[in-house]
């Protein structure tokens, strides 16, 4: 065990994978010199050298065409965009050729890529550098999408990325890239698609993914002090879902709240919701709680930023609220 | 252009040619689902691009894809039996007639989004300059594809990282309805390929003598570490944008007939290869005949063929680990 | 009253308008000589001629980047992507600059376009022309997302979203284009973010929008045969969502069921469930049921193709097991 | 260049450059909440360009923008309240100092999406052209951001439509840290004009007169109907990326103070002036005490301004009909 930021958690891994794999490499807009902005893979250029960590051009559509042309022939090409907001210059290498070319060949081409983007709100960065697009990715067939909150769970979910034969889109949050952790030295990897229970407890059910874990773990405090005790269930991956580990948490507590930091129309979040209500309609004592982030962007002046995304007073009152629910009116 | 080449490319020509007609009597026949987009008038450029390319190198079509699945070597049977939307078509019926995968005749796939292809195939450049394996991407693309943001960010690329890629492109002078002269700022877009520091070149594309000895050259830079090439190949396409195309509208029956009759790639290389002793009536007759006979035998084996499974749908969506 | 095709009222409210306000004019790819694929704007070149129908390169992201930007200019242009798939060549323009533009500059620089395109299953057109992606767009704050299901709405909608003041994604679905309807002559509009009863029941609601109110229509109609009477409340936008209407009829109906084509996971649907068991949690005698498309790619072989999508049969049994929902197992 | 306008233009580029420094001043302090991403060293491009534009004329501007915006005229005082994000700045504090938008002097948009305003100036050249109202939109990039696709579809799509846009590419020679020479596969991507059949100039950027001269011809081409221009401005930043940058790894202390000393447009500019007898050191003295009082009433308003209420987070996604 060593204490690791996440950010280095998530480099560690990626060298790890470079040093098994020859395959395996990295690219994207100063990924090399830089060692990529948040210094998460800082060092990779020294070790591995040019051929296999790649500053590419600025000009986010031929990076992620590369990385799914790369990983057609064979590679396994592990690229980043700075910010999950500038993929939206690429989503047809993504949406139509990398998801579909396993579906389109029957069996023939598949794409085994991961494509790593920070995203998520941040204080004085404003709306072009704070999207939240997991979602997206989410619903289209063919992707899997993993979002860590954890040192120690990018780690093993980023090795597990890079070994899946399939595109898997990695979302970082970059408010987390400077938090702490003890994470597995060596070989340590997690399956994609299996939650974790981060906190166990019998009132309610939250669940949640990447920043929000921490969210709901300290509102988990809060409510303990309370006598309510709130079982945090963290997704880690949207798909594969772990519709199971969900339906046992609520079956077991009978109240879920869901909670992400994406604007909450649309989001990511009705999808547990209908798995909970749809499953378990009759244990509930209470309506899944969805809270979301607000539905506007992320401004710039930072208490805005604050006020859009899910506070931790704001889940614990969504909790006091769903245990004082009564089925009956 | 070798004698010998030159002979097996013409046939290459044929095969690409009646493959497409017979589709299209298939078409008629309400058995092809989708698009039928025909490649009819373009055949050299594919027979001449792919004469040097092995299963090794990997190409990336288009949604006009049977002349580069044909030169590249793809079966008649599955091909048709894919544009037949059955399930011994090389997609099961999954992919159809737009999108064909044949990996192991190195065709990597075609594709429905016009300019899918060419970031793709930079990326495939890339995993053989990564892997110093000498083999060559091929991007083919339509002068409507050329207007793509993603071939300049390729080219771009290709070029700073001397990546092993050919870009094709097949400028057949229209985008559906849309003519290149109104839709393109240059009149050979080739031109462009200066401004990125790679050569471009521009051949008459319904010569393939010509087209081949360009491709023969980008290929030989390209296994070589020399870096990418741009090839636009001028061509016609005599047919309509896709089977049912209404095309009187933007083009007249004159100007097609111009280029059926004084310009056709298949009939151009018949002629060369008559003058040059290499082939007779007989001997061109006898060839058809095979494919014909070969058609045949694909049509009958597309229509056993059953349509897939609805066990399929799911079944390719993720590759199990 | 005229009896026209979806496709036509479309290109009728998009001529009106354009004789009303000479800032309206349309672009795309083959929309002027051909009048587009489906021969929606066929006559618009010959009227209006190439300044304000015109023919565009086939490059997306700037078709989208030059409505974005001719609409900031003070233009409202009515801009066409061929096939909604295409549109993820320019999503940053939509993402980041005309949803944002509004909120960036707090009220400096809006963006007043619409943003038509042909989205869902088809047979024969493989997977590369088959996307639906209403769930993306709705997603995304500052856009408008509109959906008809008829050709009166179709027109009536799109007489909205050219003289709305944000931009707007049009979604048009490509199998409704030749069904016919009687449509309102002259001044025809209908409000963005007004649901509709297309059918009125008691005994559960289908929420739909698109082609699957046609669905649910003839669901409904063998469902009467059984007595059981479905209400189809068309959306026909997403946003804005018309959240009283649904759960006025839900309150009425006590069982809810929303359906769509898109691949079912993520999909807009669980906006809608998450919405009613939320807020008619008491009320509700069953789980609110949500049928989407298969999680799949829409397949080549037409079998597929039909296989994928929700079926008048899938719907009908749908219903037939909310009505015999028991609250109490 | 006239002796008026020179010694305005040079005004503009003391403007420039004190605003950015104070809002360095301010941001050690912490006040500025975001990225500052200062144009220390490119002011001549900026004030050469715009010296012709007018309010009705379209700019979009970058992360690297408030160059361009006092250039067009922009308040110091709500632009240091929009980098402080309080209520008064442009944006009310919700777009920040990366996304200030000023229509009303021209200034449509700056953006924190690199080449995200190249497409957007395109569709505003196809609104001044649509109502031929002889107004200009302009397009500022950076050499990093010529790499994106966008603008090369874009450039096409002004080339046919002969749009009024002119794309001014500020060379600087980095993107973060990967040098254009690395990045870029031509040196002058000016270059990169011809084979989109519009006008490509290289001008040296640290030049305020050579700036000017090119942008003048520019201008006057777009709004007498011929088209669109693209304008190559070499220059350097003398600070950072941004405000933090641990710049030291990808250039030298050295290369900075070459710029800075040698080839400083400011400077260069003076020396200019003094040598045709426009300017003194007094007058010199005059002005930039003149600015920074400026400065320091921006300072005191935006310090004096309020964080925005929460109510503005959802007032602003949608305009209400
Ligand atoms: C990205 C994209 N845009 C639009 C279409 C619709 N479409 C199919 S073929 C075609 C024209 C293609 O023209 P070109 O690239 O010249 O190829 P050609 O058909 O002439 O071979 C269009 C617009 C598409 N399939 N993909
Ligand atoms: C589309 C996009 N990709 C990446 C970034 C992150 N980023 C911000 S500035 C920058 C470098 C820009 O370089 P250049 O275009 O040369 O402009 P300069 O900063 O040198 O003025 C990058 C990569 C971004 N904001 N937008
Ligand atoms: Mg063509
Ligand atoms: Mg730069």
């Amino acid at each position: 065990m060593a204490e690791l930021t996440y950010g280095k958690a998530i480099g560690r891994a990626i060298a790890e994978e470079m040093r098994r794999d020859p395959d395996v490499f990295v690219m994207g807009e100063n990924v090399g010199t830089t060692g990529n902005i948040f210094k998460v893979l800082e060092g990779l250029l020294a070790e591995f050298g040019e051929e296999r960590v790649r500053d590419t051009p600025l000009a986010e559509e031929i990076i992620i065409n590369a990385a799914v042309g790369s990983a057609m022939a064979g590679l396994r090409p592990v690229a980043e965009i700075m910010y999950v907001d500038f993929t939206t210059f690429g989503l047809d290498a993504l949406l139509n050729q990398a998801s579909k070319s396993w579906f389109n060949s029957a069996g023939r081409v598949n794409c085994p890529m991961v494509l790593r983007c920070p995203q998520g709100a941040g204080p004085g960065r404003g709306s072009h550098h704070t999207n939240s697009l997991e979602a997206w990715f989410a619903h289209v067939p063919g992707l899997k999408v993993v979002l860590p909150a954890t040192p120690a769970d990018a780690k093993g979910l980023m090795v597990s990325a890079i070994r899946d034969d399939n595109p898997v889109v990695f979302l970082e949050h970059k408010q987390l890239y400077f938090t702490k952790g003890e994470v597995p030295d060596g070989e340590y990897s997690i399956p994609l698609g299996k939650a974790d229970v981060k906190r166990a407890g019998k009132d309610l059910t939250i669940v949640c993914y990447s920043i929000t874990v921490h969210t709901a773990l300290k509102a988990a405090e809060l409510l303990r002090k309370e006598g309510i005790e709130a079982e945090v269930l963290d997704l880690r991956c949207l798909m594969p879902l772990d519709r199971e580990a969900v339906l046992a948490s609520v079956a077991k507590t009978r109240r879920a709240m869901v909670l992400y930091e994406a604007p909450v129309h649309y989001g990511a979040g009705g999808e547990i919701v209908t798995l909970i209500q749809q499953e378990l309609f009759r244990d509930l004592r209470a309506p899944v709680r969805r809270i979301g982030g607000l539905h506007t962007h992320i401004a710039y002046a930072p208490n805005l930023c604050a006020a859009a995304v899910p506070t931790v007073e704001q889940v614990a009152a969504a909790a006091r609220d769903l245990v004082g629910y009564k089925r009956k009116a | 252009m070798e004698d010998a080449k030159l002979l097996r490319q013409y046939e290459v020509m044929l095969r690409e040619r009646y493959f497409v007609l017979e589709q299209c009597t298939q078409n008629a026949k309400g058995k092809i689902h989708g698009y039928l987009h025909c490649y009819t008038g373009e055949e050299a450029i594919a027979a001449g691009i792919c004469a040097d390319l092995t299963p090794k190198d990997t190409v990336f079509s288009t949604h006009r894809a049977e002349g580069h699945l044909v030169s590249m070597g793809a079966r008649f049977d599955r091909m048709m039996a894919e544009s037949f939307g059955r399930v011994d078509g090389y997609g099961k019926g999954l992919g159809g007639v737009m999108h064909m995968s044949v990996p192991e005749i190195g065709l990597v796939h075609s594709n429905g989004v016009v300019g899918g292809g060419i970031g793709l195939a930079v990326g495939a450049a890339l995993a053989h300059r990564y892997r110093k394996d000498g083999r060559v991407a091929v991007a083919f693309f339509g002068d409507g594809a050329s207007s793509h943001g993603v071939l300049y960010e390729g080219m771009n690329l290709a070029s700073v990282w001397k990546l092993p890629v050919i870009f094709v492109l097949e400028n057949n002078g229209f985008a559906i309805s849309s003519p290149a002269s109104k839709m393109i700022s240059v009149a050979d877009v080739a031109r462009r390929a200066d401004g990125f520091s790679l050569p471009g070149i521009t051949v008459d594309g319904n010569d393939l003598v010509a087209v081949y000895e360009a491709a023969s050259a980008a290929i030989r830079r390209a296994r070589t570490g020399e870096g990418p090439t741009f090839l636009e190949c001028k061509t016609y396409r005599t047919r309509g944008h896709n089977e049912g195309d209404p095309q009187w509208y933007y083009r007249t029956r004159e100007e097609v007939k111009d280029w059926e009759q004084n310009r056709d790639p298949v009939k151009r290389c018949k002629a060369l290869l008559i003058s040059k002793g290499l082939l007779t009536e007989e001997k061109d007759k006898a060839m058809i005949d095979a494919i014909k006979k070969e058609l045949a035998e694909a049509v009958a084996f597309a229509d056993a063929s059953l349509y897939p499974g609805e066990e399929y749908l799911e079944k390719y969506v993720w590759k199990e680990q």
